[in-house]
């Protein structure tokens, strides 16, 4: 029958990052102004600072999560490279 | 309109405090307390007034009033700043913020007291600090030392118990921060354990792999005994299951499961 | 003229240790010393605060130190303070050091003395005298002791407010809070001339302009005078309205995130409009919420009006969104017994995700709605070192939650309770509902065990049993008299469905029987007789409910509806049905929610199916007494039945209908009104049998109403409460009462 | 304990592990203690509290019940005061100048002042006890005082000696121990009560010497435990007399009688019971009064420049107070 | 314990064995009086005509001689201050900080403009130019004839103030006027630009209150020189041309002072009547006996000096040695504007209740 069913909020974790401001990233830029353009990354490996992960996830309604996962790689903090696999749309809420 | 001063005879100061001993040895508090406080009136500069401020604070203690004997203590401190009896002063001011928040129910009952907010033992933390600080080799430093462990472990297990709940809510980043905190900043407790763990899991789960090698490496490294990892040493932790939020599987009390 | 040092001596110590002397004391035994090593080495001493005066001399090799300590304080007393109390005075004391035990430092007594006196005249006591006096006493201590004179007040003679022309004065002094004296304003002090009110008065004089278009508003001066004998004062306010501005164009600068679009509907001003300056500081307050939805948390927005020509003026809302902001941790505190999961579980904001200000204003609403604590408070702090993270921390007061009937219980319908019934909606602080309870009296002996756990998963899916055993003896319920046992057992589930809707649904099954009902009344044996005494009944109930209330325990703004169904399905010997709907409905009057006009209303009805053409009459629904229409006795309004002994007793009916109005007064006197509630209220209700004839609206005239003032008070032991009703419409026949009281249940 | 766990008490067992060190490779400056916590040696003193907290230090004990006592002992006199030295010595020269004696030489270091001449003034003579009108050729005398710390912690041994030389030594006389007659001690007694009377009267004007406290010497008396924490000895860095006296003294106020002694062996037999244990209970009603007996033997020999005093249960007593409870008590009362 | 009433408490009633009766020669009601705005509306002495004003808007043209009213008009505002005049219009201001300029012949309005706030000492005028000074330390000056503002001068003053005001003096080309700081201005009278100051107060003290320096009558004009006395202040003489002090001593009076056969006569704020000798301001005597009773000014007439109190009672002093020798009830509600003394040595008095009446001193011998 049409019961309504659970109701479920959408979970919403991660930096939201487009790839307007990934493209203003330039070899040998300092982490800080990484950062400062890119915000600063939710998640990082304590181990290894040589990386930034700029993780986006959202999961709609309990439903299967949707990921979007940017890392930046340092060399004693200049930027390097990244590596971005970016969703069409990553909104807020 | 002068308030009058209930005229009541003072006793000698050696009166006073052999009352106050008495009671206090035969565990009327309440009686004990009164001395004291006489004597605190007619002698402040007497040559039991140290004596008498110290065991006001252990008879406010016994009397159940915390918030008293807290008082009491750093009266006492600011008063004889000199004193060789410092440490105790101190010492019981951390005991009675260890445990002024913890009700009768909380010592004799099957209550998770851990995973409530630590409210005042933060302040007993800071108070036995002090007291291992300027009274190394006291005899109350081992004790205080024990509970501030005590303690930290708590704060650590409270870090733990959120990473536990965001991984239910489904939130790995969370989950993955709450325990990465526990790495970071309380290394030396056994929470540290099941951070590394639920790290590795989280990683995993946001297919950041360099980042769960090395929480798995630094895991394997501390606890190789752990029992996460399987006899032949290759790791299998049930990973983050996910818990079945169905409606039917609730209803059916988990016989049919739903999506 | 140098000397070597062959012993140092400390004469005149009385408190002081000599230990805390020599260290503060830079010279050592075997030293060479002259005169300005010497004086050097004293000043060092001085700057430890314990002595007013240090000698030194000298006997051959050895320097003597004759030291005179400072007095320490004994006792310090205060007289003739009446408007600032004596609590107040001493931990300003305490704050400048001076405490008993304490070193006495003249000075800080003296620049004590000066601001309290400041406070008094702050206060417009101007002739307040205020005199500190420190008395020796021996072993060098000292008592201190504050006499102050508070003088009287100069009262306001005559407040007269000069060059306003589109205002008349009465209109303005209206805003005012000083007023001119009067009997009654000298009774609230109003009349009470202080510098601070008036500061104070003219701030709203500027806002009252401000809000109504006048940009240019100002206040020329505000001049004071008092009278020779210092006893009355005269104001004078000369003000400058200038021209009232009326709104030109609307433009919105800035990055506007959302598209200008969305955010022009906020804009609640047009052309034309009056320009108000707290119309435009609200506007601004919502788009930078709606921009604080996006994760905007340091969102700024403000409006400038800029004057174009014949008094109007365009209004430029310069939107400053900042950096996109993401909350780092969420932290609680103040949760000693509650366990840290019941509060997270609430929260829709997520750790690590966007911060969003909705999201965490409404897990706020969500913590209060749990009606675990007294006061949530919120805060948004920026994380040290990063612009663009946040921690948010609530700050929760806990009270009590559960009901603890205690041994002795005593309610209107059934006379004195004996036994004990324990019900906590937060277990042991782990947020899951449990009671327990033993009720034994003379008409009711009860006995119930229910526990539901309102987050079985994680989006608050609740699962709960309740088992419960009871035998009724309806004769002293004043209802018609038999006797009834019910024994039955329930589970229950339910889950959100949105935000604020919640559907419940479950199974069970009860067993009844009637006893001795062949002396009770004619109803009764008609429906033994074809029905039989013993039913076993499966129920499938379910109900669906939406509360907006603000808060779990006496709300104050919101409202709910619950709608529920109860049947008993076909394979039961009785098959019926019960449905019943209520509603609540909460206008706060004032924005502090402490005047509160609250509605209510509900319906319920029962009927037979199938080969049933009626309900069991022990289903029957009661009305009066305090939980449905206060000033009635217990289950007394509705229909009528003679028993075999010939007085005629209440036997409800399946058709229940209750409103009532209430209106929410602060409780006078009451420090914490969070768990107090004193309010008047008008309830009316009825039961109707719609079975016995008579269709319900003729009947209506029969609805009973009553007027009256309660009071309620969540303590430890649980809701307690109070009612005075007066019955309005009351029939002869009809049982008031007119005094009800109940313990452990609020409604 | 009660039959329910008290879990206030789980305190006690929590872990303490390392702090986790990182993989070769990974940079561990992220991690550190965000609640550190300090190390102590916890060697001797490693006690708990997890039940009942511990009861405030007893600074009483130090508080004699009389002070400025005059005591003697193998033909030595002393005045026994309740203070340290540091303290006393200011207000002692104090008494030397008042009462005309004067301070010719004196070291605060070791504790000792002499006076002036004595023979030219006549309040001195006076105290000194000689005969008002000097004669020609009688001979110089001074006036030595000493003080050192007490055994009891924080008291103070003031000693006094009448010097008499041909001329007046033109410095500070070393002090030696020697036998000195009946006559002399009454006079030695007359000064100390003088001097005590003196000190009583300016008590509560607390005066300091610095290079006087410095004077606190290593404590006398010591206890010896094993590294179980039981008391094994006693030593007490004073002479075999003075010891002997002490232990006399101590050994009543803690309520051990002693039954027997032997100076030369050197051995006390003492009958130490606790108070129920003597009263043998309930019985005691019908039985004549308890009959004293020989519980533990107490025995002083000389090892090295110290006493040692140690004690042995007696195998007709198997009661609850050891030898170790003895040697503390023991050692309570004498520092 | 603590009292709480005020300190300054009035002196009894003294009683006298009068030497000099009052003897009323005429009396006129002036509307309603002073209302409770503690206002000095004291009427203006012109010769052969009296103007005087009441709070509740009544202006009225009296003859010295016997009393008859002239003229009388009822304003639709109430008046704060006032009258002033000069030789053609009589000057008020009415409660909303209105200046209204009236014909002396018949009180009838000339024009009228509006101050920025309260006016509590009458306007002067000198003919072309008419000066006003507000309460917040402002003193302007309008055209007499036109009423339209000529300058304005700002003086800082405290926040708190005494409810009394000093008129300024308008002379041919300076204007000076006397403020609640403490201060006596000269401005010039074309332009209001500062040609001197004196300082006659100095605020002192830690409260508001004992910082109070205010100038509460006009300056006297004595050929050359002014006499001024401000509360808490000093008593001075001072050169009109250049504001340079002749002699000074610490004074504190809410009147101006009282000059009379080279003496100085002072009713000084605590209600001690002072009389100092003119040459070197030696004390000769001083009359304490109405201390707190809120003494007026005291009019000089022949050897005796007449003054008013808070009762309204007229007390006559001896002015040779200060004695009370007279005293008369005159006004219930109160005396708060000073005794005037008239041409021939009769007295003026106008008390809080709007009588109004000239009175003569009889030597009953």
């Amino acid at each position: 029958c049409s019961f309504p069913g659970v109701y479920k909020i959408n979970v919403q974790q991660g930096n939201i990052v487009t790839d307007a401001e990934l493209a203003e990233l330039s070899e040998g830029m300092p982490k800080s102004q990484v950062r400062a353009i890119l915000g600063t990354p939710l998640v990082i490996n304590p181990l290894d600072s040589d990386q930034d992960y700029y993780v986006y996830t959202f999961q709609r309604r309990g439903g299967e999560v949707k990921e979007q996962r940017i890392v930046v790689y340092y060399q004693d903090d200049r930027y390097t490279r990244h590596q971005a696999k970016l969703l069409e749309e990553t909104p807020a809420y | 309109c002068a308030s009058q001063q209930k005229e009541e005879e003072v006793l000698a100061e050696q009166t006073y405090y052999e009352n106050a001993r008495e009671a206090m040895n035969s565990g009327n508090f309440n009686e004990a307390e009164q001395n004291l406080d006489a004597l605190e009136t007619y002698y402040p500069f007497g040559r039991y007034a140290e004596q008498a401020q110290l065991d006001l604070i252990y008879a406010r203690y016994q009397n159940m009033d915390l918030e008293g004997a807290r008082a009491a203590a750093d009266r006492f401190m600011r008063l004889n700043p000199q004193s060789e009896h410092l440490d105790y002063a101190l010492y019981l001011r951390g005991l009675a913020s260890y445990n002024i928040d913890l009700g009768l129910a909380a010592r004799y009952m099957p209550i998770d007291v851990a995973a409530r907010n630590p409210g005042e033992q933060l302040q007993a933390f800071r108070d036995f600090a002090q007291l291992l600080e300027r009274f190394p080799d006291s005899e109350y430093a081992a004790d205080a030392r024990q509970r501030m462990i005590a303690v930290r472990n708590r704060m650590a297990g409270l870090e733990l118990r959120a990473a536990r709940y965001y991984i239910k809510r489904e939130a790995y980043l969370a989950a993955n921060n709450r325990a990465r905190y526990v790495v970071e900043n309380y290394p030396s407790t056994p929470a540290v354990e099941e951070a590394l763990i639920i790290m590795t899991d989280t990683y995993r789960a946001l297919d950041l792999d360099e980042a769960a090698d090395d929480s798995l490496a630094t895991l394997r490294k501390n606890f190789p005994n752990s029992n996460v990892f399987a006899d032949n040493g290759n790791y299998q932790s049930e990973g983050l299951k996910r818990q079945d939020r169905s409606l039917l599987n609730v209803v059916t009390f988990g016989l049919i499961g739903g999506n | 003229d140098e000397f070597t040092v062959a012993d140092i001596e400390v004469e005149g110590l009385q408190r002081v240790s000599a230990g805390s002397v020599f260290s503060a004391f830079p010279v050592n035994i075997g030293e060479q010393l002259d005169e300005t090593e010497l004086a050097g080495a004293i000043k060092e001493l001085f700057r430890t605060g314990l002595f007013t005066d240090i000698e030194a001399s000298r006997e051959g090799g050895v320097l003597i130190l004759t030291v005179k300590e400072r007095p320490s304080i004994s006792s310090i007393d205060i007289e003739g303070n009446k408007n600032i109390e004596t609590e107040i005075l001493k931990d300003a004391l305490a704050g400048a050091g001076l405490e008993e035990g304490q070193v006495f430092q003249r000075a800080t007594l003296e620049r004590l003395e000066l601001e309290i006196l400041r406070s008094y005249i702050g206060q417009g006591r101007y002739n307040a005298r205020v005199t500190a006096t420190a008395e020796e006493l021996p072993q060098n201590r000292v008592a201190v002791r504050l006499d102050i004179n508070e003088g009287s007040v100069a009262a306001i003679q005559h407040l007269n407010i000069v060059g306003n022309q589109d205002f008349s004065d009465e209109e303005l002094i209206e805003l005012f809070e000083l007023r001119t004296s009067s009997w009654w304003n000298s009774l609230t002090n109003k009349d009470k001339y202080a510098r601070e009110r008036l500061s104070g008065d003219l701030e709203s004089l500027r806002s009252f302009y401000l809000d109504r278009g006048y940009l240019d508003f100002t206040v020329e001066s505000s001049q004071v005078s008092i009278s020779p004998d210092k006893q009355q004062v005269f104001i004078a306010i000369a003000l400058n309205e200038g021209p009232q501005y009326t709104v030109g164009d609307i433009h919105l600068r800035g990055d506007l995130i959302v598209g200008e679009e969305e955010l022009r509907k906020l804009i609640s001003l047009e052309e034309g409009d009056v320009v108000s300056r707290s119309k435009m500081t609200a506007i601004s307050e919502s788009l930078s919420y709606r921009l604080g939805r996006e994760g905007y948390a340091f969102a700024s927005v403000n409006a400038m009006p800029e004057p174009a020509g014949d008094n109007t003026a365009n209004i430029t809302f310069y939107v400053e969104p900042g950096k996109r902001a993401y909350v780092r941790r969420i932290n609680f505190e103040g949760n000693v017994s509650t366990k840290d999961e019941v509060l997270r579980q609430e929260m829709t904001q997520m750790e690590g995700g966007v911060a969003s200000t909705d999201r965490i204003e409404f897990s706020k609403s969500q913590l209060e709605r749990l009606g675990f604590f007294k006061t949530v408070n919120v805060d948004t702090v920026p994380v040290p070192g990063t612009d663009d993270l946040v921690d948010v921390n609530y700050a929760v007061e806990e009270q009590p939650t559960g009901s603890l009937s205690a041994s002795v219980g005593f309610s209107q319908s059934s006379g004195v309770i004996l036994g004990a019934s324990v019900s906590e909606n937060n277990f042991f602080g782990t947020g899951k509902r449990a009671s327990f309870g033993v009720n034994v009296s003379d008409s009711v002996k009860s006995a119930n065990i229910s526990y539901m756990d309102p987050y079985y998963t994680v989006d608050g899916v609740s699962r709960g049993f309740s088992v419960f055993g009871r035998q009724t003896d309806y004769e002293d319920e004043d209802v018609s008299s038999y006797l009834l046992d019910e024994y039955g057992a329930r589970v229950t589930f339910g889950y959100p469905t949105g935000t604020f809707t919640r559907l419940n649904f479950g199974v069970g099954l009860t067993q009844s029987d009637i006893k001795n009902w062949d002396d009770t009344n004619r109803l009764v044996e008609d429906f033994a007789r074809t029905e039989g005494d013993s039913f076993l009944n499966y129920f499938v109930f379910g109900s669906w409910r939406k509360s907006t209330l603000n808060r779990g325990l006496l709300p104050t703004d919101g409202h709910s509806h619950s709608l529920s169904l109860d049947v008993a399905v076909p394979g039961s010997d009785l098959t019926f049905y019960k449905a019943s709907y209520k509603t609540n409905y909460y206008f706060p009057l004032t924005d502090n929610n402490r005047w509160v006009v609250r509605a209510r209303g509900g319906i319920g009805y029962g009927d037979g199916y199938g080969d049933r053409s009626q309900m069991p009459f022990y289903e029957h629904y009661y009305a009066g007494g305090y939980g449905s229409v206060r000033g009635y006795e217990g289950n007394s309004l509705g229909p009528r039945v003679i028993d075999n002994d010939g007085d005629d007793v209440p036997f409800g009916g399946n058709l229940l209908t209750e409103a009532g109005l209430e209106f929410i007064v602060p409780t006078p006197f009451a420090g914490d009104t969070r768990t107090m509630r004193t309010s008047f209220f008008l309830d009316a209700g009825q039961v109707f049998d719609t079975s016995r004839g008579g269709a319900p609206e003729e009947e209506f005239g029969e609805l009973r109403s009553a007027a009256g003032i309660s009071f309620q008070w969540i303590t430890a032991v649980g809701p307690l409460a109070f009612s005075l009703a007066k019955p309005l419409n009351d029939q002869e026949g009809d049982d008031t009462q007119v005094f009800q009281f109940s313990l452990g249940q609020s409604f | 304990c009660s039959l329910v766990e008290d879990r206030s008490e789980r305190y006690v067992d929590a872990p303490e592990g390392q702090p986790i060190s990182v993989p070769e490779g990974a940079r561990a400056s992220r991690i550190d203690q965000a609640m550190p916590i300090r190390d102590i040696n916890t060697d001797d003193n490693r006690r708990l509290y997890p039940s009942s907290i511990p009861k405030p230090p007893d600074m009483t004990s130090d508080i004699l019940e009389q002070n400025y006592v005059i005591e003697e002992l193998d033909g030595r006199v002393w005045l026994l005061v309740n203070e340290v030295p540091g303290r006393l010595w200011p207000a002692a020269s104090g008494w030397m100048s008042e009462s005309g004696l004067g301070v010719a030489y004196d070291s605060p270091q070791l504790g000792i002042q002499q006076s002036e001449l004595v023979n030219f003034s006549k309040r001195s003579r006076q105290l000194v006890g000689l005969p008002d009108s000097p004669d020609a050729n009688e001979p110089k005398t001074v006036v030595q005082m000493r003080l050192a710390p007490g055994i009891r912690r924080k008291t103070t041994e003031i000693r006094m000696r009448v010097l008499e030389r041909d001329q007046a030594p033109d410095e500070l006389v070393a002090w030696q121990d020697r036998e000195t007659s009946a006559a002399r001690i009454e006079q030695q007694k007359a000064l100390l009560a003088d001097l005590g009377a003196y000190l009583q009267g300016r008590e509560d004007s607390k005066s300091f010497s610095r290079a006087a406290s410095g004077m606190v010497a290593e404590p006398k008396v010591r206890l010896i435990s094993s590294d179980d924490d039981v008391a094994q000895a006693v030593t007490v860095a004073l002479d075999y007399g003075r010891t002997w006296a002490e232990l006399n003294r101590s050994l009543e106020e803690i309520g051990a009688q002693v039954q027997d002694l032997n100076r030369s062996e050197g051995w006390f037999q003492v009958d130490f019971r606790t108070e129920d244990e003597r009263s043998a209970g309930l019985l005691s009603w019908f039985s004549n009064d308890d009959k004293p007996l020989h519980t533990h033997t107490v025995f002083v020999e000389q090892a090295g420049d110290v006493q040692r005093v140690t004690a042995e249960q007696t195998d007709a007593y198997d009661g609850e107070l050891t030898s170790a409870d003895l040697l503390t008590q023991l050692f309570e009362n004498l520092y | 314990c603590s009292s709480t009433e005020i300190v300054e408490q009035p002196a009894p009633l003294p009683d006298v064995t009068e030497t000099v009766e009052f003897d009323e020669l005429w009396s006129v009601s002036v509307g309603d009086g002073h209302d409770d705005e503690l206002l000095q509306l004291a009427p203006l002495y012109a010769g052969d005509t009296i103007y005087a004003a009441s709070a509740d808007g009544v202006v009225m043209s009296v003859a010295t001689e016997n009393g008859d009213v002239q003229w009388e008009r009822e304003l639709d505002d109430r008046i704060f201050a006032g009258p002033g005049a000069d030789t053609r219009q009589l000057y008020v201001v009415s409660s909303n900080a209105e200046l209204i300029a009236l014909s002396r012949e018949d009180g009838s309005e000339q024009w009228r403009t509006e101050l920025p706030t309260e006016v509590l000492a009458a306007p002067q005028s000198n003919g072309s130019l008419v000066a006003v000074q507000t309460i917040d330390g402002r003193l302007i000056s309008f055209n007499a004839s036109s009423g339209e503002q000529l300058w304005q001068y700002q003086a800082q003053v405290p926040a708190l103030t005494l409810r009394t005001g000093a008129a300024p003096l308008v002379g041919g080309d300076i204007v000076i006027g006397s403020f609640s700081n403490g201060r006596v201005i000269a401005l010039s009278a074309d332009a209001g630009q500062p040609v001197w100051q004196y300082q006659v107060g100095q605020p002192q003290g830690r409260t508001e209150l004992e910082r109070l320096v205010d100038i509460g009558g006009q300056p006297l004009v004595l050929d050359s020189a002014l006499m001024v006395v401000g509360y808490q202040g000093k008593l001075a003489l001072i050169e009109t041309r250049s504001g340079q002090e002749i002699w000074s001593r610490p004074a504190s009076s809410y009147y101006s002072p009282a000059i009379g056969g080279g003496n100085i006569y002072l009713a000084s704020a605590n209600g001690d009547v002072i009389a100092l000798q003119g040459s070197d301001r030696r004390e000769l005597w001083i009359q304490d006996q109405l201390s707190w009773r809120q003494v007026t000014r005291p009019a000089v007439s022949g050897d005796y000096l007449v003054v008013g109190d808070y009762e309204g009672y007229l007390h006559v002093l001896s002015a040779e040695n200060g004695q009370l020798v007279g005293q008369d009830k005159f006004d219930g509600d109160g005396i708060r504007v000073p005794v005037q003394v008239l041409r021939d040595g009769k007295l003026l008095v106008y008390g809080n209740s709007g009588d109004m009446a000239v009175l003569q001193l009889e030597q009953d011998n």
